[in-house]
Order: C-alpha cells, then structure tokens, then sequence
C-alpha cells in the first residue's frame, strides 16, 4: 500500500493522474485539442480551470497543431504549459512538435499513446509517440497511475532544468492506463511547490517588458544551423545527467522511485533481461513475478526515457546476460520492433554481443496477456 | 557563448541598421532629390519601402540614405513635383 | 504650429530599419513600417513563413526592432494566442501581440488557425499583408490571387475567383475588421492606432503590392495600389463592434468609388502589371464580378 | 496476510447505464477498506445502449497486471438480454458468481445458467431506479442499486463505503439518491446458493 | 392517384442500414438517411473522425450501403476533391462524392480545408450535421457550440459565440448553399436533390441534435430541431448561383418566422436541453443576438 | 557520357528530373503545395498540365495535409498519383501519410530533403523524410539527377505491384540536387509507357460503378487491426523482392543502373565500407575517386531503399571488411545518427561485429566536403 | 485472404443490416403502433433516426422492425394521433 | 583524353540579373559540345538586388561531386561592386581569370585585381542591355550578354552553342535579342593577359 504521509491517495484513471501531475505543477497556460483515449485530461482541467480549482489560462484551440502552436507561444513569452493528446493529433501536431524543440521551449505534454489509422482504431499502442522520437523532445513511458502523475511533475523539473531546455512527453498506454483506476497518491500542492520552483527561463523571454527586442528564428546559414542543432543534442546529454538527478530528488521528497533513465526489475542474477516501455515493462514484472520459474531467470529493464536513449544503462546490464528479450508494442514497417533495433544498435555500438530476441505484441490494443509473455520467455529460455 | 551554455545556443537574432548588409549596393540607379524643386511635402519619406529617406522635422527637405536606398523610385513616382533624379550608379 | 499627423510620424519610432532584405519597392516592409509605428514598442510579431521571414534578414541579424518569434506557417494564430495568454497570465496585461503573414499563411493553409482564433475572440491583432500569391516561393497561386492573375502554377491564369477573406473575417463577428493598403500608409496608421487600443480579436487586410510578383516596376508600387482602390477592385473600409452594434464605414480614400461612375477603368489597373498580361475577357469580369458583389455586399452593410 | 487475495470482477452494461462508474466507485470503496484494487475498462465503439464492459480485480498486494479480466468470479449483468448475448458468462470462474438485474424470479432463467455457477444475486435495480424517479435523460440509472447488491452478495466492501463513494461522488441530493437505492438494493437483493 | 413525394420516398432505397451503431434518437443518422435517399447508390462518401465514423458499426460490417472512405479529422475535403477528380480522370463523371462530418472535423479543424475546396469550386457536396459539439469525443465544445451551453470543455457553458458557417460558406460564391435540419427530412431531401444536379462545390449545414450530447430524451430528437425553427435559431434557406446573380430564398418552413412576432420564444427550446440548464441571461442573449444578426443578413439578401 | 539511344539528353535540376519522371509515368492526379526547395517540381507540372503537354488534373492544393489527402483520395478511386513536398510540408502532412500507407493508396512522392525549422533554414538535410520511416511507406534516396527521374519511375512499378500496394517516397537533395542541373536522359515515352503500364488496382477501388459499396476504414478491433498492420510489414517484405526486379528490368529497359536496395561501389578488396544515402554516397564515391589511397582501402554501400532497410545486404558486405563507416545527414536527438543506428543494429541482429564508426555531417546543407570525407576516414583508417 | 495475398489484409467492411447487432436488445422500452388509432400518415416512418419502420407502399400501417428498434420514441413523438405506446421490455 | 579536363567557374550576380540561368544556359551549351557539365546554385534568403552565386563544372568526364566550387578557375561578377564586397576573388585559383560587367576601362580598377589573377574580361554589359532595350520589369538583362563574353575568354563553348541554348531557352523575339546581346558581348569583350 502507498504510504499517506506525504499526500492523499485517491482511485483514479492515468488520465486523471496525468492531469492532476499537470495541475499540481501550476501551468499557466493550457491548450489542448480532444482525442481519444487522451480526452479526459482535457476535460479534467478544462473543469478546474472553470472552478478556480486550478488558475491557469485554458485556450481551447480547434486543433492539435494549433495546441501545440499555443503552448508553444506561451513557453516562448515565460509561461509554463501543458498540454496532452495522442495518435493522429500527434501527428497532426508532428510540425509544431518540432518546431517547439528548437524554439527550446520546454513544454510538457502527455501523450496517451492509441493506435494510428486506418482504420479507426482507439486502442494502445506505442508507434505514435515513437514516430516522433526524432524531433529533439523528452520522451518518458509510464508504467502506472502513479508513475503518470509523477513522472509529469519530474519532466517540468527535467525540462526547465538550464541544463536542458527541452519539452519533454510523458506517454502512458490508452485505456490500459487512461482509463484504468487505482490508487495513486497525490502529493501536497507545497511540497510539490517546494520541488517544482516557478519556471525560470535561463534563455529568452518573449515579452518587451523584461527585455530588449530579439528575433526568433529568422533564417540561419548552414555553419550556424549545425550550432543550434548540435547544442539540442548537448542539452539531451545533459538531460541523462538531469533525468538521474530528478528522480533522485524525487525519492527524497515524496519517498517514490519509478526508476531514472531505466529501473531495474530482478535483474541480479538472472541470465534473461526483458526490456519493455513503461506499462509492458511492468506487465512483464508481473508476469514474472507470477512464475517462480521466470523468477528465476529473468529481470526487466523498463525504459523510462526513451529520449536521451539510455544507452550505457542498456549496455552494461546486457554485458551481464546471456539473453535479452525486447517486446516492442510498436511497429516500423519494413524494419521491425523500434525499441528492439535501439537496443541492438546499442549493443552493437557499445560491442556487447549479448543476443537480442525482438517480439512485437500489443499493436492496436491487442492484449499482451502473461501467458504470451510467458510463452515468448519460455521459447528463449527452452 | 560560454562553454558551460553550449546545450544553449539558439537562434536568435538582434536589430541592426543594414541587417541585410548595405543595400544601397544593390542599387542600379541613383536617386537625387532636386533641392530646388523640392517642396517637403514629405510623400517620398512616406512612401519609401526600404525607410531610406531621412526628416527629422517637419519643415526639411528628405535626405535620402545611400547606404540603405535600394533604388526602387518610389519616392520619385509619388513626387508630386518631379523633384527626384535618376541616374546610373557606379560609372 | 498645431501638432499634425506628419510631426506625430516623424515622433514615433520607426522600427522597421533600412538595410533589410525586401526586394525593391516591396508594398508589404512598407505597410509593415506603419503598422509597426502605429503599435510601437511594446509589440511581439508572430510571423508565418512568407516573405516576411525572410526579409527580416539573416541570423545573427533583423531587421525589425521589436520582438519577432518566427513560426512556422500555418500556426501563427495559435502561437500568437498561446503568447498573449501568457503575456496575461504573468501579468503583462498590455503588450500588442501581432500577426504578421502572408495571404497564403493566413488566408489558405493557416485559415482554421485564424478562424478559431478570431471564434475564441483571442486578444490579438492579425494582420494580413496580402500580395495575392505565395511570393516567397516564387509567386505560386493562393486563395488570394485574383482570376486571370498568372503564377507560377496557374501558366494560363488562374481561373477561380479570390476569396474574400476581410468579409470572411466581418462575419467572424469580432471586435475590429479593417481593410488597409500600402497605397494608403496614414489611413493604415489610423486603423492600427485604433485597433490597438480595442480588446480581443482584431483583423487587418493590407493590399501589398508585390513588383516581382506582379510584375511591374518596382517604383510603381504606390502607384499601383492607389488604382486597385481607385478603380474599386480594393476598398478601403472598416469595422467596429461597438455597444450599439457594427460600426460600418468606407475609409476616405475609398469613399469616391461608391459611386461607380468615378472608378477608373479597371484595365489601367490590370495594364500595368505583367501578371494580368494574357487574361481573358471572360476573367477581367469575372474580377469586376468580384468588384460588384463587395460593393453590393457593403452598401447592404452600410443601409 | 501470507495469501494474497484476487477477486476479478465483469460488469456487463450497456451505454449510458453506468457500469463504468459503477466499476471505478467499487474500486474506490475497496480501496477505503484497504485493498488495492483496480477498475478496467473495455470501451469500444459503442453508443448509448451497446454493451459495454468493466472489470475489477481487487488484492491485499498492489496489483501490477494490466489486462482484462477474462475468467471473473463474479460477473454483473446489468439486464437479462446482456447475459444472454455475451460471452462473459462462458467464462466466468467455476464455482463464480453471478449478479442480475431482473424483475423476475429466478426459476424463470434458470435453465440458462450454467452449472458452474455457484452463487447468484438477483435485484430489481430497474424497478429501484422507477420507484426512486432515478433517471438521466430518460434512462434509468441504475449502476448505484448495482453496486449496493454487490456489496452484499461479495460481503465486500461495506455498504457504508459504497454510500460514501457515491455520496463522494455525487455531492448534494442525486448523491443521495443514489445511497438509497444502493441501500435498498442492497436489502432486497435474493442471493440463492446453487 | 399522382405519385407523391411520399411515393417517390418510399420507393427510393434506403442506404441507411438498421442495426448500426447510433445512438437511440440520433439526428445525424437521420439526416444521412435522407441525404442519401436524395444521392442515391452512385454516391461515395468521405467520412472523417466523427459520430458518423463510429455509427457505421465495426469491421468487417457496415451499415451504410455506398462506398464510404473513413478518413483523418481535418481531411475530408481534400480527399473528396482527390476522389473527384480521379472519377472524372478515369472517366466516370456521374458519380457523387460527398464529405459527410461533424462541425468539428469541417468548421474546426478542418475549416481550411473546406474553404479550400470552395475556393477551388471542387466538384463535390460538403455536408456538415451539426450537432454543436465534438459528440464522438464526449461532447467537448466546437467553434459551432453556441453560447452558454454546458460541454465537458465549457463546465460553466460557452462564453464564445456560434461561428456562423453557412454564411461564410455562402461568401465563398460558391454554385450552391443550404442549411436543412434533421427535424425537416423532406425539405433536407429536395435540397439534396437540387444539390445532386448542380456542378461544382455544394454546401450544405444540417442542424443535427444529439439526445445525449445536449441532454434531451431520445424520444424530443424532431421536437427540438423544429423548436430551433420556430424559435427563429435555426433559419432554412438555400442559395443558388445562377446565371442571374444569386437566388436566396428562406425555405418553407422558415418562412413564418421573417416575421419575429410568430416565433416561439427561445426559451421554449433551451428548456428542454440539459445543456442550457444554467445559461445566464447575457449568455440568452447572446444567441439573441446571434438569432437576430442572421435574420437581419438575411433580409439584406432578400433585398 | 550517356549514351542517347533510349531517350534524349537534357542537361536539368533535380527538381526537373523528379517532373520528368512523374509526367513520364503519366499521373492522373497530381495534388500539391509548394515549399522550397521542391517549389519547381510543383511549377514545372502545373505548366505542362497548363499547356496541355501532361494529360492530368491537378489540384492546387491549399496545404500539403491536403495535397496528401487528395491524392490518396485520388488513388483510393484508382488513379495513379503524385506529388512532391519538403521539410516542414512534409511533417505538415504526417498524419496523412501514415493515413496514405494504412490505406495502401500506391501514391510517389518526391521529397525534397531539407533540414526542419526552427530558424529557417532551406538547405539539404534528411532528418525529414527519416522522421516518416516508421510510416509504411517505401523510403528511397536518389543520388543523382539521373538517378531521380529513374527512381520516380520505378517507384511507381514497385509500389503498384500487386505484391506491394504501399506508396512511396523519393528523396533527394534540396539545393544540392534539385537546383543543379546535370545531363539528364529523359527516356522515350513509348519505353516508359511499355515499362510501366497503367495503374491496376488488385485490392479495392472507390467507385460505384466498377463495384459494390465498400466501407474502407471503420473501426476495427484489435485482433483485426493486427491483422492489417502484419499485412502491410508482408508487402514491405515484399517489396525487398519487387525492388530488386524492378531495377533489373529497369536496367534492360533502359541500360541504367542505379543499384536495387544498395548500390555498391569499389566495395572488391577493400577493408572499409561507407555506407551513407544517395547522393551522399556519390560524393564519398568522387572523394575515393579522387584519392589513390582511398581507392585502395574504401569503397561504398549507397543505400537506395531506407525502406524495407536493407537488412541482409548491409550485413553481407559488413562481413566481409573490418570498418564500417556510415555518414548521416541527419540526426534524431538524443540517440544519433539514424543511418548509423539502423546499421548497427542490423549487424548486431545478423552477428556481425564490424565495428561502426558514426559521423553527421551535412546538417542543415553544411557541405559534406570531399576534405572532410577524407579525413574522417583517415581517422578511422589510420 | 488466400495465403499468396497476406500482404494485402484490407481494413473493408461490408454493408449489411444489423452490422451492429440486433441493436433491438437496446430497447428498455417498446413502441407499439395502436392500428386503430393511425392514420398512416407515415411521419413516424419519415423520422425514423433507425430505419427500423418499414414502408412498402403509401396506404399502409407502418409496421416496427422490432430487431432493430433501438426504443428512442421519436416515432411516437412525432405522431399525430399519439398512436404510439410505450411499454417497458422483458419483464 | 588520359587526362581528366575540370574547369570551374562562380558567378556572381544579383538576385534578378539572371546568373543563375546564365551558368545553367552555359552547362547546356558545353554538354552540347560533349562536355559533362554542372550548374550548382547557391540559393540564399535574397530577394532582388542581393549577391546570388552560381557555379559551373565542367569535365570530360561524369562529375559525381556536388560541392560548391571554392576555387573557381574563372569568376566572372555582374558587377564591379559584387567584385568589390563578395570574397570570390580572394579564392580564386591561382592562374585564375575574372570575367566583369564594366563600362570603364581595366586601369581604372586595376589596383584591386591581385596578382593571382592572370586574365582579366571587360565588358560593358549593361550598356549593351540598354542599347539593345532588354529589360525585364525595370531591370536591365545582362546574363546572355555575360555568356557570350565568357565563350570568348573560355574559348568554350562556341558561341554558336552559346547562340543555341540561348534561342532555344527563349523561344521568339526575346531569344533573338539575347542572342544579339550575346554576339555583341563576344565580339566587344577586351581580354588582357596580365
Ligand atoms: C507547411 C509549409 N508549407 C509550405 C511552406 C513553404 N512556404 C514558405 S512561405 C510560402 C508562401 C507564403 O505565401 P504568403 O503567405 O502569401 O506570403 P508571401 O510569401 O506572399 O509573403 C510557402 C508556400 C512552409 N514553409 N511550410
Ligand atoms: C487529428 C485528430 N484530432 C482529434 C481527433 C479525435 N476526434 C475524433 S472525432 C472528434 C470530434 C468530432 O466532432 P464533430 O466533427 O463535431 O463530429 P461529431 O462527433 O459531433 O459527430 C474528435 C475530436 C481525431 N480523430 N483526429
Ligand atoms: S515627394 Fe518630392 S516634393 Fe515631396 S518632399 Fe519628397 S522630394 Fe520633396
Ligand atoms: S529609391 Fe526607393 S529605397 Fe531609395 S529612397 Fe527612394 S523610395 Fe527609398
Ligand atoms: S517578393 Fe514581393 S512581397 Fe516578397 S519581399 Fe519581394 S516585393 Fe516584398
Ligand atoms: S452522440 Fe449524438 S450525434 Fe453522436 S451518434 Fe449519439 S446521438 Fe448521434
Ligand atoms: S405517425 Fe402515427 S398516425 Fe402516422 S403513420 Fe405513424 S403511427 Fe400512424
Ligand atoms: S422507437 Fe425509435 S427506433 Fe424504434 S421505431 Fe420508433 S423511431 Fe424507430
Ligand atoms: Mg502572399
Ligand atoms: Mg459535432
């Protein structure tokens, strides 16, 4: 059971611990465009906002792109924001997300990954978020209610950290968690003050009265392009260092630990590790939990962030392994498992030759019940 | 930027006068205000594209900024007195 | 010597600085000069990819001396709405936020981007600078350009009618609509003077004439701006929601041409610019179609 | 406790008849009488009146499987016709449980209950709703007297956590409302051992 | 015994299948079951994310019984224009394509898109039901939700006014613009009709109610659309362009209510839905206005 | 020099080939926005359609979310399509083309690689069109002009193969390509037309009077949705076949070869492959050239097909040599260079260890200079 | 799907009555049209949301396809002579 | 040929002056003279009246480069003002030669030539343009006139390709001016050896 101390535990959707991650880290801005299984996020703050419960300003835009255009505008000029959608809205947005990283406006925005169409299809799955994985954005899974809430909450504090400057996601699986209840705690509006300090934007304001005019983004030779673009990828690999620090912090306050780039799931002594994103991850845990057999032999590595890629933590534990396993719930057509090939590239890079055995489960919400985790582990494993 | 920012340089720009370079290169022609024909009504300074054109008061002849003036002579089309010249640049 | 509305331009800063990028005889550097004078300062401009993000010059440098954030094109009106949201929200309650793109930004590709801003009533100003066709790209067609207009992908002309978007925009039902010119630059100040002291949305229609797009000489873009009024094909009107309901009016330089005996032929205006060179007969009306139908629509306004 | 406890639950509803309220509400009174416990959700692409499906699974152990439940032990049927066109009933646990809403006896449906059913709960929540004048643009609202009969025929949790969820969660009169129909639903509920 | 319209309905086929997956008193569905009783079998539909993407009912069936191409949210326009084209490319000239959506996918998200095929006069028939909000999502507001009413978005009710669609889609000059009402499935069915045989860009805005979206009984589907009739909210009308100008005329059933006298009070229609349970008066009388403002644009066109 | 036999010679962009290709294979339907640098594509076809000298409609499109949406349209009633875009246009329409893939609508697109704002910048980079590999569509890079017109030729023939139905992209080099001009062999229309015959559709066709009504799209449950998506990794599996034919008849038509999925190049005898795309392969090619030393130890894999990636043949020639070195032109923050990822982590799947040595170059149109191509692989050679 | 097409799996359905099942099971209350009282004016048949009234000729009592009548009670809102009852299903 | 021919050349012009269709009508105009031939173009954020650069390469064999040219074998300026602020001349190869739109004469701009610079073309383009009335809105067109010049102080191509490429590009009247232009320049170019 979760311990009450530190703030009140209530049964809820991941929707609503997304949510409530948003409004205890006192955005000012919010704009979001409905979709499916993401809605009740909207819904949810769209109602604070209307109580007084929460005091932010709620643009309700009439589209993703627009969404993301919003917060975007109002990162620039100082403000924090939020925002949250999921499969073709992603996409929809796919232009202004990139935009936003270079315009290093450190957004956060859930995206409560669904399958892409056609045909229509509402249920979980992780190739949307994945598809944007290029675009110089944050990415982190989250596992479970809790994790959501939390894992909101750490990406502020990741995002704005100076040392990074980046909008960051929180993905958690449609329905499976969105609209899934159980017990999370929410912490006290003052300790998460106290964690999450107003932002600071150690970069450029867009507000003439607190600076003399600049120019965003007018056009750039190539020798100065390459400057922005590799200072994105120095501010990811800060990022690493900032995402372990956070999650660190985090336990001190709040007394949780969801992992930092990675966690680790009884993987000493195993021979087997089963690498997953987020909510797969912890299915697989409790797979292996259920079976002393698996017990035995296989650990998880869950992968928290899957931007900055945690490469080193992948290699090192795979040094200690004989075989590894990674379930995608994803698909690149005409290549395979997203997560499987990161970590043989990975692999490869770091010169571990630990075998990597790559199954995709789960695409459109199929379900990814224990027994075929099991049965997959028990196929290597035989 | 300092080595510590180096996660933070960005593309941002700040104002300059000849922020596209001295334009006034880019001339062909060279338009000439003809001080006697001249009668400040000021519509070449309202009207040049580039704010080439210089009046710091209301009752002064426009003093046209070579550094700048692309040499498109809209000042001299909406002269209602003739009063500005043009003539080949650079011979 | 009573203050006149010359000293007043003379005072006022002028924010978009020579040695910029625009081509010779741009219309829209020029009308952006007074909309820039009329807001001063406290300004942050939104601008949509267009002509107006490139000659602003090239990093390091700008050529414009107010805030600029640079988007891309089709979510100006979003991102703008987003700033002055937070602008508010921190407590910086009187700070213009512009929009400043072209007619293919704002009228094409980002025109639900605009029409949900301007539903919202967002507390902004949008500005269109409109030169009737993607000219950064190289003078492609866009909703703006007019019948008969050649472009670089309409090699016949383009066959279908501008759309008419200041109207659009009227229907909106927001608190100030205005149409403006580059031809007219102390009528475009007024409005924007005006409009900046209004609260929620606020659209401008500027008529920017555009010398390499058009085709013709860059010294005739005052010229040619003053015959697209003259011969009625621009009006020049406004458009306040007051307490007492819409305040209409034809702006003064466009008030002769209610009368449609005083327009000038519409050919002058067509003759001098290469684009219109080959149009047809049957294009030439449907453009005075278009001439009549805004005239018609206005005085049912104006009754 | 060296045992851990699982209790998977179905709800059978159809659209706009609350079953998925009613499935999160009883989450969240377990979870006051501290169990961990989860409330799923199948939505597909239903509208007002297609089925819809909910599950909970209940222990004294957080709880970190994330799928449906497939074989429940108890499985609520919020009327006669959704028993009949599902397949939860199939697979329900041997020895499981069945909750109904009917306003007949169960004499008349006994020939299609299978025999692995060991406990069945019969109440009339439509009538409840009718008496009580529960209804939400015309339907009735039946989900809370639902919950009230579950409560008593899985002895979990307490009638008074499930009048202080609904009450949580619908503040003022529907709030309590909907605490009387669950009490009496809870009252008359005919629990027959098979 | 002369055919009458009755005959002429019964014995044109239904394409709207019983058993699909609509709600119980769905407006959309019956407005659709008319406007392809008008269409007939040689019809595609474009169908982006909405209602009517969901009330087909799930693979492999279907309960729509012409080709229909399900399609993303703010792309249906453009995918009908492709689809029109490539028919009228292969040869086939006669076959009908119509974008069936929601006010979301086409006045808000996909408003640009809308407006683009207008503007290029495409050849096909745009359909918007309007049920005032985005249902499929669970009622969430649209730039089409009117003032004061309760969404999941708007918990205090809408502050923004109506975006008066129809009428932008009128400006746009294109060959035809009619607003129907499912309440009115025979004057919808002759507008369809008309529409099928008018060549380029069609635009029909059909009022649409939603028993659970705006909280009525299942059973006051046709009793509120009429009341949005006779209250004077929802104004039928169509609008053609023929060789003589613009011919608009106020349908039948509108009629009565040119004169403000004869309508019910507005009152009468929001009391029955749920959504308007707590409008404040400025909020009734923002609709007021809004009711006032088409009437008196459309007199201007009567004139 | 090009021999003229089977066609006549020009001396065109890029963007002129990619017209030439498209007009050669006789669209019915060409829908697009302009965006530099792909603008003359857009410009040049409109001016045939305009003068009559290319039978097609073409819609001039108000965005390219639209332009997409139209030819998929288009292609869903049976025509054959085009159109072209870059950059932003090109992740302005994301959600469209992963839609155009789900819909198996064989449409080609030229993509115009250029690097993603913020700030603006015009110039060659191929972040853009990596960031689509994940949609379904066959991905191909064109090295040269030649190349370019070729390629959109034959990727009409792969992706209307009734083996295939997927649509694909062609990209090539903004600026570097599409503003060049070089010799061009526009071949005969008569050789094209036997080549590739019209468009026939083996799976649906949107049109009432060739078949009975038909719903594509509506939702479907996941165990359907995993059935389509397994569907369109088969056709890309596929395709790996139909690619490799097609180049073959390709080359007996025409007596052009470009490669199939890879291109190899002075690859006989030497210890050091560099694999990079298209046309940043041919400038390693001319640096080795130019370079007796090189000659002697580098030699080149030109990747023509990013997708289906080229799996088996990069593993192959890895095998046989001791350094691998892959050159992006592009970069997904966070983890690196895409090319160098998807090749190591094929290796790692195929057990090879030849080491990998990543380098990004190019970002942005920074120039890949024959110098500095030399001395990175002196660096590694050394 | 033959196994030679798996590459071609398509996402199409097919129209067929009752694609959404018997959605008659929705109905918690049915409509009954009174013979006597109708007039078969046949509005109840026009506003049908379902298409559950089935017409086959103009002088003809409309008869409720009870397989699919969701229940709404358009029908009988819409019906002149109240001609339609409500009663509740299943007990 | 054992030898492998390269020569490179930059243009530099002015957005609207046409440089960038006078190296492409020169890679057309060497091709047709069996030469392999680029034209490379550096396209900045200009707008009419900014410097524009082209670059030609031209072999006996494919040229499989695609790098601007850094060290032009020849640069050749629209204007002496493009000579004076662009950097082209400091790069030029050694040996290199200047082609130059100028209506004076050398000696008055001899003193910024430097020593590098082995030959150097005059010629008054612009006066020609005005003799002949070739403007396009406004501008003078001097790009066909600089093609001819370059024949002639190349050597390559003829300037009957030059003539081809140029009517053939412009099809009518205007083709037949430039042309004109062109054999004007080719004929009044002054080439010093320095
Ligand atoms: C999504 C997207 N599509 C296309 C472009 C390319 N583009 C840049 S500016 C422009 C035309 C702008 O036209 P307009 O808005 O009228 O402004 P103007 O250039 O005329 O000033 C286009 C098509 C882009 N930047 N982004
Ligand atoms: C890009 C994108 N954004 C959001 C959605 C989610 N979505 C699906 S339907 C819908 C609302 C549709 O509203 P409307 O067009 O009014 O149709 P209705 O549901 O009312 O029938 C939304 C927001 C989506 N499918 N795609
Ligand atoms: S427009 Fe002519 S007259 Fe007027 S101030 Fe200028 S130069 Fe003088
Ligand atoms: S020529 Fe043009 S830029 Fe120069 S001063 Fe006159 S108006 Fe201004
Ligand atoms: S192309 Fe036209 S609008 Fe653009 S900068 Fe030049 S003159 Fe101005
Ligand atoms: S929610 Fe409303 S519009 Fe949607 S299917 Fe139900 S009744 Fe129809
Ligand atoms: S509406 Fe009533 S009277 Fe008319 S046909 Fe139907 S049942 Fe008979
Ligand atoms: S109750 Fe509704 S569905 Fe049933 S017949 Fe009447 S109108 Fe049709
Ligand atoms: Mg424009
Ligand atoms: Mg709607």
């Amino acid at each position: 059971m979760i311990t009450e101390s530190k703030g009140t535990v209530k049964v809820i959707t991941g929707n609503a611990a997304a949510a409530w991650g948003a409004r205890l880290s006192r955005p000012d801005v919010i704009a979001a465009y409905p979709i499916t299984p993401q809605t009740t996020i909207v819904e949810t703050l769209a109602r604070w906002v209307d109580t007084g419960e929460l005091k932010a300003h709620m643009i309700r835009v009439e589209s993703e792109h627009s969404a993301m255009a919003a917060v975007m505008g109002a990162s620039a000029a100082g403000a924090r924001t939020y925002t949250a959608t999921s499969s073709q809205g992603l996409l929809y947005m796919a232009e202004m997300i990139s935009w936003a990283a270079g315009a290093r406006t450190p957004i956060v925005m859930s995206v409560v990954d669904r399958a892409l169409g056609p045909p229509w299809n509402i249920w979980s799955e992780h190739t949307d978020a994945l598809m944007l994985r290029d675009s110089g954005w944050i990415l982190f899974w989250a596992a479970n209610n809790q994790e959501v809430l939390d894992s909101v909450i750490q990406a502020y504090k990741i995002a704005e950290h100076k040392e990074v400057i980046l909008p960051a996601m929180v993905m958690h699986d449609g329905f499976i968690l969105s609209h899934t209840t159980m017990p999370v705690e929410i912490p006290k509006q003052e300790l998460v003050d106290e964690f999450l300090p107003p932002y600071d934007p150690p970069h450029y304001v867009m507000n003439p009265k607190v600076s003399p005019p600049i120019t965003f983004g007018n056009i750039a030779l190539p020798a100065d392009y390459v400057k922005f673009r590799l200072s994105i990828e120095k501010a990811m690999k800060n990022a690493k260092k900032i995402i372990k620090k956070v999650a660190a912090e985090f336990k001190e306050f709040f007394g949780r630990w969801h992992g930092d780039l990675v966690s680790y799931y009884n993987t000493e002594g195993v021979d087997t590790i089963v690498i997953a994103l987020g909510n797969v991850a912890e299915q697989v845990e409790a797979t292996i939990d259920s079976s002393k057999e698996l017990k035995k032999r296989a650990g998880v590595v869950k992968v928290r962030a899957f931007r900055p890629f945690p490469k080193e933590e992948i290699a090192n534990i795979a040094r200690k392994v004989s075989n590894i396993v990674v379930i995608d719930r994803d698909i690149s057509f005409g290549w395979g498992g997203i997560l499987a090939g990161e970590v043989r590239a990975t692999l490869h890079e770091f010169r571990v030759d630990t075998p990597v055995y790559g199954k995709i489960m789960g695409i459109g919400g199929d379900e990814i019940l224990p027994e075929h985790i099991e049965k997959s582990l028990n196929e290597i494993l035989r | 930027m300092t080595q510590e920012l180096d996660h933070l340089i960005l593309p941002i720009s700040h104002p300059k006068i000849g922020a596209g370079g001295k334009t006034g290169a880019w001339r062909v022609f060279r338009p000439i205000i003809d001080e006697n024909k001249c009668i400040k009504c000021l519509l070449c300074w309202i009207h040049c594209p580039e704010n080439a054109i210089i009046v710091k008061q209301r009752d002064q002849i426009p003093q046209i900024d070579y550094e700048y003036c692309k040499g498109c002579f809209v000042c001299a089309d909406v002269c209602p007195k003739d009063a500005i010249k043009k003539i080949r640049e650079g011979i | 010597m009573t203050k006149t509305i010359y000293d007043e331009l003379i005072e006022r800063e002028d924010l978009v600085l020579p040695g910029n990028t625009s081509c010779p005889g741009c219309g829209s550097i020029l009308a952006l000069r007074y909309v820039l004078k009329a807001l001063g300062k406290d300004t942050i401009i939104v601008i949509p990819a267009s002509c107006s993000s490139v000659y602003q010059a090239i990093f390091p440098y700008s050529s414009i001396k107010v805030h600029i954030f640079n988007t891309a094109f089709a979510s100006a009106a979003a991102v703008a709405s987003g700033l002055k949201h937070a602008l508010v929200a921190k407590g910086y309650d009187d700070v213009n936020v512009l929009v400043w793109g072209g007619d293919g930004g704002l009228i094409d590709i980002g025109f639900a981007t605009v029409s949900g801003a301007a539903e919202r009533n967002e507390d902004i100003i949008v500005a269109v600078y409109d030169n009737e066709a993607y000219m950064n790209t190289g003078i492609q067609r866009s909703g703006s350009t007019p019948p008969g207009a050649i472009t670089t992908t309409t090699y016949a002309g383009k066959s279908e009618e501008k759309k008419p978007m200041p109207y659009l925009m009227l229907l909106h039902g927001v608190p100030y609509v205005a149409t403006a010119s580059s031809g007219y630059p102390l009528d475009l100040y007024q409005k924007v003077k005006k409009a900046r002291n209004i609260h929620g949305f606020r659209f401008l229609h500027i008529f920017a004439p555009c010398p390499p797009g058009w085709r013709f000489d860059d010294s005739k873009t005052v010229t040619v701006a003053k015959l697209a009024v003259e011969t009625g094909y621009w009006i020049l009107w406004e458009a306040e929601q007051t307490d007492h309901g819409l305040n209409f009016s034809i702006s003064g330089p466009s008030r002769p041409y209610i009368d449609p005996a005083r327009r000038k032929p519409l050919e002058d205006y067509l003759m001098l610019q290469g684009r219109f060179r080959d149009i047809s007969p049957e294009k030439i009306n449907l453009i005075k179609k278009y001439i009549d139908n805004q005239w018609e629509f206005i005085k049912r306004f104006l009754e | 406790m060296v045992i851990t406890l699982l209790i998977e639950i179905t709800w059978v509803g159809r659209g706009g008849q609350g079953a998925v309220t009613a499935s999160r509400l009883f989450a969240s009174a377990v979870y006051r009488e501290n169990y961990w416990a989860q409330s799923i959700v199948f939505f597909g692409a239903e509208r007002r009146g297609a089925p819809v499906y909910a599950y909970n699974r209940l222990s004294d152990k957080v709880i970190k499987f994330h799928h449906f439940v497939n074989s429940p032990d108890i499985a609520i049927f919020f009327d006669l016709e959704l028993l009949k066109i599902t397949k939860v009933l199939q697979n329900l646990k041997d020895g499981g449980s069945i909750l109904l809403n009917y306003s007949g006896s169960l004499s008349s449906i006994k020939n299609i209950i299978p025999k692995k059913v060991k406990k069945i709960g019969i109440v009339d929540a439509t009538g409840i709703a009718v008496e009580l004048e529960l209804t939400i643009a015309g339907l009735h609202v039946i989900n809370t007297a639902m919950l009230g009969a579950l409560s008593r025929i899985l002895n979990l949790p307490s009638i008074d956590a499930i009048q202080y969820v609904i009450k949580n969660n619908w503040p003022g009169k529907i709030g309590e409302k909907n605490a009387i129909a669950a009490t009496k639903a809870y009252n008359n509920i005919e629990i027959t051992e098979l």
